[in-house]
């Protein structure tokens, strides 16, 4: 993504490249998944940012939801690692090489049961990193129990209902320091499309939350994660428009209606207010908002919380420019004379 | 609590008859834990070292911050044995809560200093007492009193330095070498040491213990194991290390990180290295995984409840085959055990680690010098073999101090094991990420990044065929997991081979691994001398075990196992591994009570085995 | 995906010669999952049970929810094996995905029935055909597609019955039992099934396979393992369930927790059971933990992934003597691995389950009844022994449906083990937490709660002596630890002691355990019958192993140690355990491609290594 | 605790129990520690409310603040468990027995490193637990090392400096839901008492996150959980006062000026507000408020969250009265009907 190519063709990207080449294998998820709808967004965001499919590192956990990196971008390295730790596979993958695009897809399940140590963590490192949770409220994989995102209230097909309080997972992130944070609908087509793009230009955590329902275990009535429920439920706070950098087309704004951010690379994230007084740059506001619609049983999306400046944690610890996995040994082993000098002290 | 020996009935100690016992005894200094006792002993270490006398030191220390026991044992040796040994010649006795104990538990005829307050002459006639007031010594070097505190232990120094001859110079050398930068602490240390080498020439030299200089330590050094692996790490060229605090694996990577610091900061500022503290073991092995998934040469530090901590992700790396290297400072368990004692108990637990089939390959460093180069190896080794590495190192290597040769400077290139990148598959058009095209086992990677649209393939936990892709073939599987018994098996090349010792003639074999080949050295002279028992001895230094060591249990007619674990640990992998009909030959010595291995316990078992 | 077992080169099946095969036959099912084909399979099994047949269904299902290829096969056996039978002698070819390779898969003179769209019949000349066009069959029965797609399933049930002889009323019956409070489906379901039989009668029967009524069921009933499993929890009384889901032993707890809803709820709606599902493996062995040392009998159910989370809690339980059960319902590893295949893949990573000389006992039930029983035991031992107890079923016992005698009502009443309350205390004045006063090596303990001042004990996983203190004292650890040994080794003769078949007599034994079992009776017919190989045959039960075990191996010259996993891990540990001069005659044969074990496979191998 | 006692002579609670009976083993943490002095509270709060010793389960991670149980009480029994888990295992305890009154004692290392998601999942079934943290920004045990808690810019000794932000333990629980959150300083031996006192009150999760300055190696300049630090940060919300059911004084209050809050037991905590609109009850207004204290370097302490009506893990669970671990074999083990029954269902 160095340099901005000239204007695509209308069938490829700017890199040249077909939709064809962000392909992944054929899903083996249920059809109507809303997983399979998020791979697709994916993977037209990719396409359409002009993201080398070469640069990404696909990382996932355990669950239907993890499985979904195998269904698109196979021209992608993909990690399909551990149930809850894909967290801190994708840090270590980061670490080794700074130029890779991380995209983490993970379940509810694999995030906020399992995986919230991890999670937790990530966010406040600031990985840089986009964090993708499918949430559908229950283990997919493993037939459908309760994931500790499963509202409070909300009723099995069995007829159980969950009784402990839903981890929020956009609150818990904002708290910790996580810095593009939104949440969005499988259904949503174009809202989903414009926040992975702004995400996709974000340099540090950009953790989406975006429910997915699972048709097969919990898209009947009671489920608060059914296709349904969100129709009833979903509060959009902003209309999203994602203008990259490559593309600087002068759009008027209004300042008083939208929130323009900058982005890390010079792309603009422009939020037209559709709830008034909400702004995605004040964390202590967003969380408390965050919590009286939880409360309510609405389902606020839109980018909510955004801080286009913090530095990852590829910044905090200075690295070299370079990737680590590749630098030369003369980078890496100091000379004779180092442990020449070492054994000095130690006589 | 008790001296830590006072429950073994003590062997009768050398008497002094008339003559001196020059450079051949063990000093035990006993204090409490946060009283600086630590540099005083280090100093009284260093300073015989510098005399040219072979010397080690083990320190005994409670898990603790402050105030409880802590007992250091200096053991200087003009034959180089440098074990523990369990006899103490002269105790230094510092601390009220075990000044009795420690007392009652030596051996007759040998020699206490101790604070006078403490009036330990009552307690037995049959001891050489040297009371010194401590307090009043230092008295006039200062008024703070945590300071003053401080200046005894250097002070007791000074006493012995007088007592044992040793030249105050070299103990001033020391104190210099203690406190790099800081003169006012080296000051104060240095007239605390004289205020004790000038008060003991008013004592009356009862024993027969004295240092005489030598040439036994000319160019060697004195280094903990954590610090020599951590230079193993450096120069091995880590570039990703995640860890987490734990004893007594900490120092090695607050080592590391002070290392990097100084000689991986370019002069932009711009680091050669990542460091993460990362929120527990899971996800420090987890970040060492993604790391050597994407390239970096990476690993973690921990002890035995990291070990077991980092089960799931073992199995993982094995069955995905990603290089890590993880250093094990083991500790004594089971659980959390004794976090401050030695043991070697980690060894079939992580041959073993995670569920269904998992193996892997450990390394035993027998000495600072294989921390280092070990550290050095275990990196190559990883990539080469594409799974994790584990170096089985202990508290007593890893955090005593130890005399040792200097570390060579790695003689051979990093060897980065098999990647291919964009120019390989372009020629090649494109590759089968599992499949075994060079008939031993190990598969073509490529890094993620690599700019070339055949470079990627899936990286997963769940069965997967030759090309990656997800597979619950019957076959698939099968083949899969017979390549990587293959894999394994063919490491046995690649790895350190064993060391052999003694003519190959002797019926009796002894055989070892790790930090207790001092201890078996000299137990093997005892063998020899005391008992006139002949014996060969093979230092194992990695499993899966080198056919060498097959060959030396076929040559020898009891090969005795000697272990610091209670089960037989690395017995139990030998017995997996030999034909059945060697099994017979094996005698599991295990020993452990959380101290380093003495030659005496060791020689004693066998003795005891070799009379039935 | 291939048919399973297709690329095993396929065994010349039994040529019908004219005559009947009576109730001797194999059927494979291939379908896609997720389209209800599991209930169909079932009904066609309940049906030949009915008819009083002896018959096993295994189910080989991908890791996947809805669309992928799954196999189900029945075996009907008048001889009573029910062990996995390699061969096919009549495919349902309903997936259009496998059709191609499960009928090139099958042995010459096999039947199949397809739907009728798939044209199979071109493929191979020597096979007997069946096409039904099934869509047409259901078409009339309801306009929903989705019904559709089941119904289809329930026809093929209905043609089977007619082509085998299956009495339609043993069918219907059998629906009923699968539909229970569902009238709408069962209709339906029996409409399907009457539509496939009706249609039938247009078929022209060419295959020799029928089923006749027999009385070989009388009284058994059809049952899982894990449902077995669960109801042994409810009978123990179990009172504290701690979990997390994971394939293959979510259906245990899942059952458990309907069990406990229905019989363990007063009418006052309070439950005498606590279950939790929890947020990872980690916490569920921690509740189970906690609840032990409570005084609840507790448990968790997981498979490998979850154990190898669990170890360091293992070790913690086991070194602070806490009580729990975990039903280990082993899947195929190494990682995650193939999530719904069986194995017995953590038998060896579990005994030592945890850093620094941890070792567990563990339970191996070999049918369904023994799941139930041994889940009650489990926790008698538990409480007993103040250990963890891992009860290592695997996928094959608890997700397929076996048939079984019932299971008895616990002849003993619950153990719960060594516990002073208050009286005790009152009369005694007090105790030692750690101390073997009974000369077995297990400790007394109170309860938290229990309301006398001198009552509470510190229960820690760091170094302790008999008071429960803190302690770091070398010969107070040794002592400890070799008292742990002494329980575990005690255990012994208190655990479920192992089944012995044969005369005695046979110098060749063979040795296996869990679900082997069915395997290796037919196998060991199998010898005898086809190579006259005669033979003992001992099933292990229970780690450590029983005296019996030893004396086992040294009756017979040869060991034959069968089992499910890659690395001969029971024999690892018979390895371990027996004297050395018996370890030559252990042959280990281990197989693992995650599919359960059939006899075949395991009199092959033997035969094999006999012939050399 | 069933039924209240008679008033207690002068040197005994009202259980007749003298405050000796409520000590433990000496300590072996520095002198000076901070959870030395939490430890003294602990043990004084359990004597004033005359909580029999007894009744008490000491649960603890690892940690200098999780040995520290072995310093107070010893006549009730304890566990020490693994480091980060004691949270699974006091829930495990409880659910066994829950006539227990379960205290749990933690680090902020075992607590928000490795414990952060036991932490979490604990907060969310509000168990009944008194879960104190022992706050001291690092590792005491292994001598030194940042934890998560530890804020952003402190420095270590060696001059090394903390580049995360700290996980405010407080705002976290507050929105998973625990029911009684509240924050003090060893050193406020008033605030800290009254507050551990209707803790004790509390029928849920009570999470204190107590400031505990650990003198080794976090008391210098530069840290901010010094004595010295908090000296001059320490913002108390309200002066606390606890009225125990058993005294039942009838003290006046102004509603204006403080908030009274009814606990389970029918004791009072009264919060004389020392800032105007702090509504303990409000958990999105507790929570931006906490978010704008953390920015500005304040620590807020006091009772940040009070719900004293939410049902508990024990009620959802809808458990027997008696403790599971020693009911009688009759009502564990169904009798050999159920069994015959199943059987026939298995025909
Ligand atoms: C250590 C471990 N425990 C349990 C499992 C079983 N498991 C597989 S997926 C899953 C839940 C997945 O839920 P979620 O992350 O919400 O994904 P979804 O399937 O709903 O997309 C579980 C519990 C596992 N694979 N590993
Ligand atoms: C699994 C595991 N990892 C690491 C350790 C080492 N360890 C012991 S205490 C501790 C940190 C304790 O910090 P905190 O909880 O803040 O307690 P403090 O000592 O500061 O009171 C660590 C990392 C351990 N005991 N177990
Ligand atoms: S089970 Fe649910 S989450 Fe899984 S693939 Fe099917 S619809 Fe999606
Ligand atoms: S090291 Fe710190 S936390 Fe530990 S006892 Fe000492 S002062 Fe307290
Ligand atoms: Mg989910
Ligand atoms: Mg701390």
């Amino acid at each position: 993504m160095a340099t901005p190519a000239t204007p695509a063709a209308p069938r490829t990207n700017r890199l040249g490249l077909s939709v064809v080449e962000y392909k992944g294998a054929k899903s083996t998820l249920c059809a109507g998944c809303g997983h399979n709808a998020i791979s697709e967004r994916i993977l037209e965001a990719m396409y359409e940012m002009g993201v080398p499919p070469e640069r990404v590192a696909k990382l996932s956990g355990i669950g239907c939801s993890s499985k979904s990196p195998a269904y698109f971008m196979s021209r992608s390295h993909a990690f399909n690692a551990l149930h809850g730790r894909m967290p801190s596979v994708a840090t270590g993958a980061v670490l080794a090489n700074r130029e890779l695009l991380a995209l983490g897809v993970s379940g509810d399940g694999d995030t906020a049961s399992i995986g919230i140590g991890q999670f937790v963590h990530l966010m406040r490192r600031n990985l840089p990193i986009l964090y993708v949770v499918e949430n559908n409220g229950v283990y997919g994989l493993t037939k459908g129990q309760f994931s500790a995102t499963a509202d409070l209230g909300a009723k099995l097909k069995t007829g159980v209902q969950n009784d402990l309080p839903a981890i929020d997972l956009c609150t818990l992130a904002i708290q910790l320091g996580a810095t593009f944070v939104g949440r969005s609908f499988s259904g949503d087509k174009r809202q989903l499309s414009a926040m992975l793009r702004a995400a996709l230009a974000h340099r540090g955590t950009a953790m989406l939350d975006v429910v997915s329902p699972c048709v097969t275990f919990n898209d009947h009535e009671g489920s608060t994660k059914s296709y349904a429920y969100m129709k009833e439920h979903d509060v959009p706070l902003h209309e999203l428009q994602f203008v990259p950098a490559f593309e600087d087309l002068a759009v008027e704004y209004d300042p008083g209606t939208t929130v323009d951010v900058t982005m890390h690379d010079g792309s603009h994230l422009r939020l037209r207010k559709l709830e008034e007084g909400y702004d995605p740059r004040d964390r202590g506001r967003a969380m408390s908002r965050l919590v009286e619609a939880q409360a309510g049983g609405d389902v606020l999306t839109g980018v909510l919380f955004v801080d286009a400046k913090a530095p990852s944690l590829v910044d905090l610890l200075n690295l070299v420019d370079a990737p680590l996995a590749t630098l030369p040994a003369e980078a890496v082993r100091p000379p004779r004379e180092v442990l020449d000098a070492l054994m000095d002290a130690l006589r | 609590m008790a001296s830590p020996d006072s429950s073994v009935a003590p062997l009768p100690a050398a008497r002094p008859d008339g003559g001196a016992r020059v450079n051949d005894f063990s000093i035990q200094v006993a204090t409490a834990n946060g009283s600086g006792s630590q540099s005083s002993n280090t100093v009284l270490l260093r300073a015989i070292f510098q005399m040219g006398v072979p010397v080690s030191g083990k320190n005994l220390f409670p898990s603790n911050i402050a105030g409880l026991p802590t007992w250091y044992t200096i053991r200087a040796s003009r034959d180089g044995w440098i074990a523990r040994k369990k006899e103490v010649d002269l105790l230094v006795a510092m601390n009220p809560e075990t000044a009795r104990d420690d007392v009652l538990g030596l051996s007759a005829g040998a020699a206490v200093v101790y604070d006078a307050p403490l009036a330990l002459a009552e307690l037995r006639p049959d001891l050489v007492y040297y009371p010194v007031a401590f307090d009043a010594l230092v008295e006039p070097l200062t008024k703070e009193p945590k300071l003053r505190r401080l200046l005894r232990n250097m002070a007791y120094v000074g006493v012995l330095a007088r007592l044992l001859d040793l030249d105050l110079g070299e103990v001033e050398h020391a104190i210099e070498k203690q406190f790099p930068g800081k003169p006012r602490a080296r000051d104060l240390n240095v007239a605390a040491a004289r205020a004790g080498f000038d008060h003991a020439a008013t004592l009356e030299k009862r024993d027969p213990l004295v240092v005489r200089r030598m040439d036994r330590t000319a160019g060697k050094i004195l280094v903990d194991g954590n610090a020599a692996a951590a230079m193993g790490a450096l120069f091995a060229g880590v570039t990703v290390v995640a860890w987490y605090p734990i004893t007594p694996s900490s120092s090695l990577v607050e080592t590391l990180i002070g290392h990097l610091r100084r000689y991986r900061i370019g002069p932009d500022g711009k680091a050669t290295f990542a460091v993460v503290q990362a929120e527990d073991e899971l996800a420090a092995v987890g970040m060492a995984i993604g790391a050597g998934w994407a390239g970096a040469r990476a690993m973690t530090a921990t002890a035995g409840p990291g070990v077991s901590l980092m089960s799931e992700f073992a199995g993982l790396a094995y069955y995905a085959e990603i290089p890590a290297v993880i250093f094990d400072v083991q500790r004594v368990g089971p659980s959390t055990g004794l976090p401050t004692r030695t043991a070697q108990g980690d060894v079939l637990s992580t041959a073993f680690l995670s569920h269904g089939d998992t193996r892997h390959v450990l390394l035993f460093p027998g000495s600072v010098e294989e921390c280092f180069t070990m550290g050095v190896d275990a990196f190559d080794l990883a990539e080469r073999l594409q799974t994790p590495v584990f170096v089985m190192t202990d508290l007593d290597l890893g955090m005593n101090v130890w005399m040792s040769d200097p570390f060579p400077y790695p003689a051979r290139p990093l060897d980065r094991g098999k990647v291919l990148g964009k120019d390989d598959l372009d020629r090649l058009g494109g590759f089968a990420r599992y499949a075994d095209v060079d008939g031993d086992g190990i598969g073509w990677r490529t890094l993620p990044g690599t700019p070339h649209p055949k470079a990627a393939y899936f990286t997963r936990g769940t069965g997967h065929d030759e090309q990656a892709a997800y597979s619950e073939d019957p076959r698939t599987f099968e083949r899969n997991l017979a390549r990587l018994e293959k894999k394994l098996d063919g490491a046995r090349d690649l790895l350190p081979a064993p060391v052999r010792e003694g003519s190959g003639e002797a019926k009796l074999g002894l055989l070892a691994y790790g930090s207790s080949d001092p201890a078996l050295r000299e137990a093997r002279d005892q063998l020899r001398r005391e008992a006139g028992l002949d014996s060969d001895y093979l230092r194992v230094r990695a499993y899966p075990f080198s056919r060498e060591v097959r060959e030396f249990v076929e040559a020898h007619e009891r090969v005795y196992v000697v272990e610091q674990n209670r089960d037989g640990q690395l017995a139990a992998l030998l017995k997996l591994d030999l034909p059945a009909a060697l099994v017979p030959r094996l005698r599991p010595v295990p020993h452990l009570d959380g101290l380093p291995l003495d030659a005496r316990t060791v020689s004693d078992a066998i003795r005891a085995e070799e009379a039935r």
